[in-house]
């Protein structure tokens, strides 16, 4: 019997499997990254960085539902110069690491990324999705066709890595603006940042939870949608796209893969099933591979494709 | 599970030191020592406690006025409400039968008062800058008090008056919580006398089941991995008792 | 201590009960209707109604995931001359009727409209906003401000029965939307319909299981998303809101009326709790109120707002 | 509980019949006689089938070709692949040691064939319309059978057959399956006479778990307050042997 094979090929970034740990969750610093590496993962995603350090908003800003979790952290980060120092040699974290760089116009995605230009990042992800932080992503309008182009090609100008241009599952054209990072240059779409804006209120203190009141949807309640946005934007663009959303079983990343996925990440997955859920996907999808007569990955992208 | 605030009423309110107020409210939870829960204040912030005071669905957190969130807490009344979503994190561990000593300094020992509590004899150190800061003094009545004034009990900190205490006696294991830097002292002090020892951390939380990273000590989660960690695990965390994450994610020194 | 008093009155439609039957679930007879009733409801939705009869899409039409519940009915209906002899004397099932009426455009609406005037209705719904069905709502782009206010300054020509306009989640412009349908003379929103589309894949399969692959996302999975609408609508608009996404308990049904809802749909809650669902929703809010001294729905509406 | 096909390979193929195969697969269904599942063929369509055989995790639908879904499934070959969910619905009440009788006309013998199992000793009636079309011939050896033609046993209907031995003999309970007309008979037989009857009625199934209301009869859903009603219920549904509704939700009469 063949021997399965779990490790891609993704814009010529080598991983040991497909999974990746997601932007926002636990990539704060170089030694939990290096945790989630020691967990299995095969690629990781810092948490996003911008010019200036920002403290994000007040907590509460992650809960859960029923349905998954709803989280306004609000872009918390140290801002490129600690971001540089805190991500340099990088390498040491022992799996490609994706640097997740925002900015308010286009002007600071490139200097973020010409400031971070030491560390040896392995691509360069870009979220024009964010749902719940003013001045950034869905809530700036960087998610209409337009805005994905340009700020796409002013990043494409100034780095040769890998670029992953990450999308909002709240639009009906998602896969117009799929197609304008890829016409813009960009090496892959990473599809979906978190859904809504959701909101949750206390009843008994008659107030939103959340500080910031409204915050995105992941988890469970986003997976059928991010499944569907990655069937869709796979019809729609020639580039790897990474599928990101409720996944937190083998099962899931065998789905999220048959829409169309050459990669998937991992986020709220980690409050579901522990830290190890990279490991635990990876084990998964080997035994039900194995049951199934699939020996890699890339037999599995799309298939669920007419 | 669902990580969402519930609203309790309080109960009742004392007053352990000028600065110290403890807020009492009914509530089953499921309570380890050393575990915390989440506070919210509608509106206003959520931050992290410790469970000072547990029995009979009577819990309790005792509150060190700070800035304003704990400002807030001070102000409030009884009947008022607050959020509360936990019990978080990994306690400390409770063997039976060892001889032991707590080491708590400052609002540190709220930490360690329930386990106190469930040990039963246990030698307790308690230090603050001055006599007033002192908490539970009826509570724990032959607790080893220490100020850095002198003001009452061992003039001198909480890490003097062990090593002194180290002198006379040994313990099998000590528990300790407080200002960070006195924290890695006593954890210093135990290794090289081969005493287990096990200290409750303190980072910046925000969401307190180990997602967003906020809490980082080199690669642990402080809200899910500790607050609590034992001797073995400190000795390769690298950030003990130098560097720890502001809200923003930047790094300062403890 | 006073009596609690569930009672409202909604567009002068007098309900015992804020809770109502949302569109399409069990609403295809007048049996089921008087059913419904019987377990407590406070008014009900008929299945949406079109010119002619609709088969509507193949099995499998609705399955459940973690999060919720996904469907692809794709409107069957038997039309509106079939639908005017089921609903006749439809006041005996003992509540207000609403009629659900459907068109590909907007002289199908009035003449579904002007075919069931003889049947007494309490009031007209009208979706523009159903993310699965070629011909209608989100597919037909029925839910854009425009297509919103156009279609229904029509149906309010031919109608003098409150108009409520149900629309989508899944556009960032829902308040655009809301307004559109509150200057052309609806007389309340009902918030949301199902949410997405998403998809599920069957991965032994290698197939989407639904027959129309994707279908609405409803249950605990929308909660969140349906409250932040209604939040949002309840500061866009005058007119009343009727909240609908993933109630299934009493609380559930508190936080939509604290965000803004004056009524409350129910579909999948159904699923969750059983036909009886209603009588439950109001027997947990009647403790709630109780336990918390509210003795009227009025004196909770919308005050989660500041 | 999720609502979604699982798939299941088909372990064996039996011919019952001409019009009629039982298609086995393995499967740890939680089955009550009566209660049916949802059979999915990816890409074409899914229908409700009742579960026919079911012994040490081996369980059977016997399908009658009729259209293009049960072609389908006649065209299956040992090894291929169905969606299965469910088990949908109420059963049949199954009381220890009274004196019954089931009623089969058709294919709706298979709905009664693991109920006719459990019971045991029970008289059973089979009808169709000729020799060739009746099931089970091996399995159930002592079968009252009639055809509409005489090509084997009593000529007549499954009613007459039925009324026949209602002169010799009488039952506490009696259980029917097949045309709805033939259904309404019986059940007036019964009535008549003050014998309970359960009769497993037929609609048209979506989603299978009451919230389409695609199946209704009078109010009552098929596929979750029935497919199985007893004469107190039906007594209450007038659409019951008049009038049923089509996918599109058109009424027809039955
Ligand atoms: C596990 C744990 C248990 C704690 N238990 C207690 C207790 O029992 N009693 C008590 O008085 N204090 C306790 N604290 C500290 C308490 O959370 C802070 O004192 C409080 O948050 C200060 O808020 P503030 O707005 O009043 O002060 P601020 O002026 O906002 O901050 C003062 C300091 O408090 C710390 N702080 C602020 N916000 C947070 C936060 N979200 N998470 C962690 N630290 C924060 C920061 O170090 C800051 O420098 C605990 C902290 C942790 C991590
Ligand atoms: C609870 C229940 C249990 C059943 N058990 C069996 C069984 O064990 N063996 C068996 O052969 N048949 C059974 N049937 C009937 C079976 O579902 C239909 O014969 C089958 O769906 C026909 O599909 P088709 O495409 O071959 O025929 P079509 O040409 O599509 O239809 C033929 C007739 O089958 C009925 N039918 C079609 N689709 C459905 C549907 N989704 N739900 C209900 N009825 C439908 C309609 O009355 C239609 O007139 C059962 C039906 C129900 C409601
Ligand atoms: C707590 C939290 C913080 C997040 N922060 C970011 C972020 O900083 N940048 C980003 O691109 N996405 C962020 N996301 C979105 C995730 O990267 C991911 O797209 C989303 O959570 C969906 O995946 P999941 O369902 O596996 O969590 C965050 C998500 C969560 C839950
Ligand atoms: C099976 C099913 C069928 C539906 N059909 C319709 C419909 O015909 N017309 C309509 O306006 N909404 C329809 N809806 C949407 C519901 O009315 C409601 O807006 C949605 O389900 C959200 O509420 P819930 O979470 O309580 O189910 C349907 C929903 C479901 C689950
Ligand atoms: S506070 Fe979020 S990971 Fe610890
Ligand atoms: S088939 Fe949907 S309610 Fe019965």
């Amino acid at each position: 019997m063949p021997k399965i094979d779990l490790s891609i090929n993704l814009c010529n970034i080598k991983l040991a499997n497909p999974t990746i740990l997601a932007s926002g969750i636990l990539g704060t610093t170089k030694a939990l990254l290096k945790r989630v590496v020691e967990n299995g993962v095969g690629a990781v995603t810092i948490k996003s960085v911008s010019t200036e350090p920002r403290e994000g908003h007040k907590n509460p800003t992650v809960i859960t539902f029923e349905g998954g979790m709803l989280n306004a952290v609000g872009y918390s980060n140290p801002g490129v110069d600690a971001a540089a120092i805190e991500f340099a040699s990088i390498e040491d974290v022992g799996a490609p690491v994706i640097a997740s760089v925002i900015g308010t116009q286009k002007e600071d995605f490139v200097q973020v990324i010409n400031r971070l230009s030491k560390s040896k990042f392995s691509a360069i992800e870009i979220p024009l999705s964010c749902p719940h932080t003013p001045g950034f992503g869905m809530l700036a309008e960087q998610g209409t066709p337009q805005a994905t182009f340009d700020i796409t090609s002013a990043v494409r100008k100034v780095t040769k890595l890998p670029l992953f241009v990450k999308i909002s599952p709240n639009i009906p054209e998602i896969c117009t603006v799929a197609k304008a990072a890829e016409d813009a240059g960009a090496d892959a779409i990473t599809a979906v940042n978190s859904m809504g804006p959701g909101m949750v209120i206390n009843i008994e203190a008659q107030k939103p939870v959340l500080s910031f009141k409204v915050g995105g949807v992941t988890g469970d309640a986003l997976r059928p949608i991010a499944i569907r946005c990655v069937y869709d934007i796979y019809k729609a663009v020639k580039i790897p796209i990474i599928g990101v959303g409720g996944i937190s079983t083998g099962r899931h990343a065998i789905e999220m893969i048959m829409a169309g996925a050459s990669a998937i990440g991992i986020g709220t997955g980690i409050y579901y099933r522990g830290i190890d859920v990279f490991k635990k996907v990876c084990e998964e999808m080997t035994q039900w591979m194995q049951e199934n007569g699939f020996y890699s990955i890339n037999s599995i992208v799309g298939i669920a494709h007419d | 599970m669902i990580e969402q605030p519930i609203m309790v009423r309080i109960f009742d309110i004392t007053k352990e030191s000028p600065g110290v107020k403890t807020l009492f409210f009914k509530s089953k939870l499921n309570f380890e020592p050393g575990q915390f829960i989440m506070v919210w204040i509608p509106l206003l912030d959520e931050k992290p406690f410790t469970i000072s005071y547990f029995q009979e669905e009577l819990a309790g957190i005792s509150v060190l006025k700070k800035g304003l969130f704990t400002n807030a807490l001070h102000n409030m009344k009884k009947g008022d409400k607050l959020g509360i979503r936990g019990p978080y994190g990994r306690g400390f561990s409770i063997p039976k039968t060892l001889n032991s000593c707590v080491v708590g300094g400052g609002i540190g020992m709220a930490s360690l008062a329930t386990l106190t509590e469930r040990l039963g004899n246990v030698t307790i150190v308690q230090g603050t800058k001055t006599a007033s800061e002192i908490i539970y003094r009826e509570r724990f009545k032959n607790m080893n008090i220490c100020t850095e004034d002198g003001s009452i009990g061992f003039k001198g900190t909480t890490v003097d008056l062990f090593a002194e205490l180290l002198k006379k006696q040994s313990f099998q294991r000590v528990y300790a919580c407080g200002p960070e830097k006195m924290m890695y002292r006593i954890f210093e002090l135990c290794n090289s006398r081969y005493i287990e020892c096990e200290v409750s951390l303190d980072r910046y939380i925000k969401c307190g089941f180990g997602v967003c990273g906020q809490c980082d000590c080199s690669g642990q989660r402080i809200c899910i991995d500790g607050p609590v960690f034992p001797s073995n695990e400190l000795s390769n965390m690298k950030d003990f008792g130098k560097t720890l994450i502001l809200k923003n994610g930047k790094r300062a020194y403890c």
